[in-house]
């Protein structure tokens, strides 16, 4: 993307919901809770301007609810909570997951669990994304950790949400939510946007809403009201959308949901390795934490210290590949994330005992200082 | 004393406009073509006690984006001065209005009535935060006089431009006349 | 099935899954009247429920249909009116869907007084997992988990609704059909958020446990415990004790929801 | 509406036999055969359609096919 | 703070955290006269609220205190009580605690009849999270959330509470503390479910995004637009509008759920 | 225990009304939903008889919610839902987990994800047993296979939950939820109860709910309405009870919480070995598929394969050491599971690479077959 | 007939009591001492179609609980016995109504006017499950005739044990007329 | 109660300086120094307490700490 926009001072937040914009978001529900409150702001300001919809529901239940709806009738649809807002979002998170309805929820990390810490930062709720809510299903999760990646990742996280028609989860966390920091925007004519594929209606002879009619696991979406009846429901169904028992429908459905995700990981996963070509050590991190570890890398570079980072992008599906990757001299990972250890367990999985696993876990309300990944780094590598 | 990464830290207590500071100087500092990031801690959900800005200024990406070791500390109130008198980089000072009770630290003390000019001379206890701005500015150079008028301009509310000028220029002479 | 209603219904999904003799064809039928009687454009027609036996029938009607998540399927319908508001938006939902875990989207939609119609199927049971109270249970009544009668007071419906904002509210039952084929008329073409209670007969789980007999016999319960709300003003109070209430509650005309969205895009497009 | 379009068409398959026909038809036009409802009475017929529009199972056609239902 | 009081504050936890004038305060202290006039067994007192400056409330207060998550403080507070009937069970809590994401409990509370008082701080905004409209906003008014106005019209908790099945149902503002006291204590003494919409003032953000000005022209606002129920009753419907409408709306003697329950367990006992 | 009861056919649901009640349970708050109905049902008819309290509230966030305050007043709670409604439960377990009140939670599991399949039985919902709230907590998670387990097994989830203050999941399928099952029943006098620990109220000054008396992690419990007024909240608390955001505060907190079920993990783990003395194929299963595991291991070894079985009756906390401890024969680790791969990532991290870790995953709606385990387990030790 | 495992499978309609039909069998194996399980298959929620009870009895521990080659098939609906005709252990019989046309199969079909004999025999088309365990009992020997006999009383409705009673032995008549 | 009792208590630590009192005394008992309330005219008060129910942060004692305060 060419840079164009003169560079100004933007909150985490704000940026989402330009991101959001720009990609074509037309339809937010919310309920408010900190610390993801100004993006609901923000949409009320900003959406009647381009002509899209606000409202404010009474719950965010309701507000997923509406959000479905909402894209179901056409519109692009976000919508933004925090920890509590989005245990309860889940049921209809799954709903959207198995519907196959495009939409984008943005959690913004607060301490956990329960009511926690509203104002303090935490990665609490990595887990979560991927499985709050219940029965096999896909999802996609992505977690920027600077306001501008936050606008880049908030297009990305709707271009995938249409192509993929899967919900897509931005995972940010109070620091990037509520971080100012400067930014210069693309030209929006230089942004790529990607739109629900859509049934050459003239070459159907009856639209099946569910058929794989490309054969790439991705059925076509018509939104209601364009003049094509057809059936959505959170049952299991088969390709005509209607309820089915079979056992072969329900196998079908749930692993076309799943090859979506699992058949184009290339596209959906990114992540940035920094200073990883010959490192012994290498610390996996994401979001706001993502941040200190650069620091620390760079200084202990500058020490000569062999240590490396790989910031996860895409944080599900999980980028197993990218860890499996990780050059020969590497022996050692360190996960750093602002909690007890959650995604730890996932990189443990992916090591298969290749590599030594340790975590750097802070889970106080602070996020991990640079000295902190340091210090972690210089012990690991004295161990070593 | 620009040196690759300013670290400042405004504090004080809820209502005294101190995020509105934080953002004017990394708006000016940005204005100055510089990288800046801004961020702020919160009471318990949105309220009460205790208020703290923070601005990370540097002519380098900005990784990092917290304060640790502040080369520049300002503290509108005593609990303020208490809980970060004693953490700064080496050569940091610390700006404190005239009501603070000076404490012990390792660091220089610059104590000037601040919220007495705003709510005196200037008739609005409301704009101390800008004075505050003015003084930060014109004792470390962090950024340019242009760029912070530049800054508040665009952020203050329709209307006070004016007072909030005044303000500025207030606090630049605070500094004037310690010298 | 007459030939100039088939075009609404998916004839290929029936016969429908519900019990001989259950009241929720009869209500989807009227539904199907009322839309025919009134002409409205099919294609723009969205039905939306929750999940149970009643939210069973936009399955079998022949427009946009919606089956969401059990009790949310009018904050789905929410999202779908002010995203489209030239979209004629009905919601089908049942006692438990719209008044147990459905109850707080239910005032609130009849609160913002959107422009959506809901049709309740009040069988005053849990009808899909076999036999539960609701809120519509009558005091008293047995239900598979009210063994020893139920202690629950149930909601008044219409009251509520009107107590919440809802700008049309009216209730009907499956023995008085056509009087039902006419509110659900008006109620579709009242501008604003319009509620259409309607009683319906389980004869397999609310019939069976209260020992009510066949279909037949509750219909004829129906038959004989409605008033009218007019013959109601009149009545004492004492005689109204298990009386169903039945005919048009209460009519207003107030600022619709999408409309006033549509003011405030004016507005903000204005002030740019 | 002519005499001879007139009828009334119970559809089997779709039928689930609870009686509501049978029980309301004001003109007790239709009997009970295994709780099957036959038209034994046609000549009574009204053409209120009450039946018609009770039946839970869209079973029962009053008037013919193409006759308009209004 | 009044020496006969303090038993019923955590001293330790003052100053609370309230903004200058905000009228939690007031109400906080009414509750507490309301439970001191009555001489109620502190011990046997329970309060839950659930999330919000409201819902800040009994963490001041020096008996059980339940601070629950946001909206669900009369599910909790049901639990409570069926488990411990003797236990009076108090819920404090915020127009959005309680009519937004809390609606649905409210509604069911009301409807059971069960025996717990509840004093809803209706502040008309979402204080907490630095305000945006709640579904007690007026219309027109502005909120972080409703910048060009809001369009969400509110509800009128008194009589949705009383079309809910709530038996003592009455409101008060924080200008006329001595009958928000006697309210209360009516209330508290009252069997069955009571409501106490009690209109409270929000400075910070209601006040501010509405100019209103200071905390003591708000309370001047609930002076000067507050009417009884008497006066009301008398008042054309014009010069109704913008009123606040005070006192007891409504009382009546019915089943209590908890009672209720007792005569089950007799019935299932009895029974074997 | 010892038998006494005549051998009676009892379904799963049932007996874990029976389970609860001999437990001590005396208060269930519930939605129904299939396939858990049978327990509200039973429960609404026994508990009154037993002076117990059943209320059907108007959702599963209400019922987990009365379940928590009941709890606190002093009666031994439970809820049962399945998946659509253990997603809604998701936040009011976070704040039991948080503040640490005792209940118990049955999820009867169905085939999900949304509505998906209700009268089908899966084991879809076991990651988000784990995962299903947001933030950091403790939670323990049982699985039954038999419905004599069912009841025993709700007894320890009582036990388990009143000792170590924390919301214990009994995690069934729909399987062994409907299954009516030949039982004999123990002597209720030989049944082991754990209670809530009490303090001593005579030794201490001043009673802080949240304070480790005993250094045990656990601080003993006061009930709602015995004279102690104290304070609850699901904001992070000190041992007062009242919130605060200090960092240490948060840390000790989290830590304690984590650390009443790490400092505990052999006594509240529970696993089943089954020749595994020898195997070089281990299946590690739970629930009702186990038992089909079981019979194929049955038939297997009659055919002299070195085949075993784990199965795992405790599934959080994960029973790593139990993985990690499979004799130097094993080499390969088949995870049965109905549902698409939950449970396997978890093994993959305690295998460390040791083991081959291979799925045998159904979630089609119908039950593992025995002869799918025998299958497997062949292609598996051809492959080897 | 009797294995160490044995399949029973009862389908037809929902209504016709299937699933009691099989808790009786499961039942009365306890009384003889055996093991058994009981389970069933639902259609979408909880309604509607058709309806299937499966019991397994064996004198060991039963694993896996569900059926797969039941011995025995007793089939009420056309649609029941066209689903599962082709899948029995290999000795296994298939029952079936007198209302069910006969299909092909590789199995014995045992045909008995079932429905019939409840309903105009014992007056009560209800009960044609318990003239069914009465076929079942009689042909197959899975339980004794007294322990069936308990499992009938302990189950059906109060009031109604006698007619229940009769048609079990309704059943076995049938069966001892085949001989 | 005696005279000599009776006294009107602000607590400065506890006072918001919300002004309430002062507005709303209807004998003008208070007034305001830097907006914190102070006694200035404690003869004219009624004790009607109206200034200590109605003060947000409990900072008003009218009457003397061990006054009944019925
Ligand atoms: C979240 C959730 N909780 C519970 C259920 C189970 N459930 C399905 S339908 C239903 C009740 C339906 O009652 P009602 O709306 O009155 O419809 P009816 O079947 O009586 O027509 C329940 C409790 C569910 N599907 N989802
Ligand atoms: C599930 C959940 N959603 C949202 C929030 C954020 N939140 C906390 S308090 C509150 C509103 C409080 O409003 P009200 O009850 O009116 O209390 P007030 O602060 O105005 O007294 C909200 C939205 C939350 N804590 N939990
Ligand atoms: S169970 Fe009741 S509501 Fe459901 S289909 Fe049958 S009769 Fe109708
Ligand atoms: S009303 Fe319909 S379903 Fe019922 S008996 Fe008559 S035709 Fe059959
Ligand atoms: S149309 Fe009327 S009169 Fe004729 S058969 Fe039907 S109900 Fe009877
Ligand atoms: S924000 Fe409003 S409601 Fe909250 S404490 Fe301040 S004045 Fe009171
Ligand atoms: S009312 Fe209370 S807080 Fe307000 S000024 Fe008076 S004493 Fe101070
Ligand atoms: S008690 Fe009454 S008169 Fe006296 S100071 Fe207070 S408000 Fe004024
Ligand atoms: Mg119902
Ligand atoms: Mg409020």
């Amino acid at each position: 993307m060419t840079m164009t926009s003169k560079p100004r001072l933007m909150q985490g937040n704000e940026a989402c919901v330009e991101g959001a914009i720009a990609a074509g978001m037309r339809f937010y529900a919310g309920y408010p809770i900190t610390p993801s409150t100004e993006i609901a702001e923000i949409a009320a300001e900003r959406l009647p301007k381009v002509g899209g919809k606000f409202i404010q529901m009474e719950d965010e239940i309701a507000s997923m609810g509406a959000v479905i709806g909402a894209s179901l009738a056409g519109l692009k649809a976000m919508t933004a909570t925090s920890g509590p807002g989005f245990s309860l979002k889940q049921e209809n998170i799954g709903f959207a997951c198995l519907t196959e309805v495009p939409c984008v929820v943005v959690d913004v990390q607060r301490g956990g669990p329960s009511t926690g810490q509203p104002t303090l930062p935490a990665q609490g709720d990595v887990m979560q994304a991927r499985w709050g809510t219940h029965g096999d299903h896909p999802i996609i999760t992505l977690s920027p950790s600077y306001v501008r990646e936050v606008f880049d990742m908030t297009i990305r996280a709707f271009n995938l949400s249409e192509k993929y028609r899967v919900p897509c989860i931005l995972l940010m966390d109070e620091v990037v939510g509520h971080l100012r920091e400067r930014v210069e925007l693309p030209d929006p004519a230089s942004i790529k946007i990607i739109n629900r594929k859509r049934p050459d209606l003239s070459k159907i002879e009856y639209y099946n809403p569910y058929q794989d009619y490309d054969g790439d696991g991705i059925p076509p979406m018509v939104n209601f009201g364009e003049g094509v009846p057809y059936h959505v429901t959170g049952l299991i169904h088969d390709i005509t959308g209607f309820p089915s028992t079979k056992p072969e429908v329900t196998e079908y459905l749930i692993s076309r949901l799943m090859r979506k995700i699992n058949d184009n990981l290339d596209e959906i996963i990114d992540y940035e390795k920094f200073y990883t070509e010959d490192s012994e050590t290498v610390v996996v991190s994401f979001g706001s934490t993502a941040r200190s570890v650069i620091r620390a890398v760079k200084i202990l570079r500058r020490e000569g210290q062999k240590v490396g980072m790989l910031r996860l992008k895409t944080i599900w599906p999980f980028p197993h590949k990218a860890i499996q990757e990780l050059p020969p001299t590497t022996k050692n990972i360190i996960v750093a994330e602002m909690n007890f250890g959650q995604l730890i367990e996932v990189v443990g999985a992916s090591a298969k005992g290749r590599f030594n696993v340790i975590g750097l876990n802070k889970y106080n309300g602070e996020l991990i200082s640079p000295d902190e990944v340091i210090a972690k780094v210089r012990e690991v590598n004295k161990n070593a | 004393m620009m040196e690759e990464r300013v670290e400042i830290r405004l504090s004080g207590s809820g209502g005294q406009g101190l995020i509105l500071a934080g953002i004017i100087l990394a708006e000016a500092a940005i204005l100055d073509g510089k990288n800046a990031v801004q961020s702020q801690s919160y009471g318990p959900e949105a309220r009460g006690g205790a208020s703290r800005a923070e601005v990370v200024i540097s002519n380098d990406e900005i990784d990092y984006p917290k304060v640790t070791k502040p080369q520049v500390i300002l503290a509108l109130t005593n609990e303020a001065l208490n809980k970060f008198k004693d953490n700064l980089a080496p050569d940091g000072i610390i700006i404190i209005d005239s009501s603070v009770k000076k404490a012990d630290t390792p660091y220089k003390i610059v104590q000037l009535p601040i919220i007495e000019t705003a709510r005196d001379r200037i008739g609005r206890s409301m704009v101390a935060n800008i004075v505050a701005v003015g003084v930060i500015t014109a004792l470390t150079k962090v950024v340019s006089r242009e760029a912070v008028e530049r800054a508040i301009l665009k952020r203050v509310p329709k209307g006070t431009e004016e007072l909030n000028k005044k303000a500025l220029y207030a606090g630049y002479e605070l500094v004037n006349q310690l010298t | 099935m007459r030939k100039s209603l088939e075009k609404y219904y998916r004839i290929d999904k029936l016969p429908h899954i519900w019990c001989p003799g259950c009241g929720h064809g009869i209500i989807t039928g009227a539904v199907v009247r009322a839309i025919d009687n009134l002409k409205l454009d099919k294609d723009k027609i969205c039905i939306v429920s929750g999940i149970g036996c009643s939210s069973r029938a936009p399955g079998y009607l022949n427009f946009n249909t919606l089956h969401t998540t059990h009790g949310r399927a009018l904050a789905f319908a929410t999202g779908i009116k002010l995203a489209r508001p030239d979209l004629k938006v009905i919601v089908l939902t049942g006692d438990g869907d719209c008044t147990a875990i459905g109850g707080n989207h239910f005032i609130h939609a009849c609160r913002r007084n959107i422009d959506i119609t809901t049709v309740v199927f009040n069988n005053s049971i849990y009808g899909m997992t076999s036999g539960q109270y609701s809120p519509m249970t009558p005091l008293g009544a047995y239900a598979t988990t009210a063994p020893y009668g139920n202690i629950d007071r149930n909601f008044d419906l219409c009251k509520l609704a009107q107590a919440s904002g809802a700008t049309y509210v009216a209730r009907g039952t499956v023995y008085h059909v056509p009087q039902l084929i006419k509110i659900i008329e008006k109620a579709l073409q009242h501008k604003g958020f319009s509620v259409v209670e309607t009683l319906s007969i389980c004869p397999t789980y609310f019939g069976r446990k209260n020992k009510l007999g066949s279909p037949v016999k509750m219909m004829e319960m129906l038959r004989d415990n409605s008033i009218t709300v007019k013959a109601a003003e009149k009545m004492p109070r004492e005689e109204m004790v298990n009386k169903i209430v039945i005919g048009e509650f209460f009519e207003e005309n107030a600022p619709e929801y999408t409309e006033e969205y549509m003011k405030i895009i004016q507005r903000a497009q204005g002030e740019e | 509406m002519s005499e001879k379009n007139f009828e009334i068409k119970i559809n089997e398959k779709a039928c689930k036999r609870c009686g509501i026909c049978i029980a309301f038809c004001p003109k007790k036009v239709f009997s009970s055969e295994n709780d099957k409802p036959v038209v034994v009475n046609p000549d009574a017929c009204t053409k209120c359609k009450l039946c018609e529009i009770r039946c839970p199972d869209f079973a029962i056609v009053v008037g013919g096919d193409d006759d308009d239902d209004k």
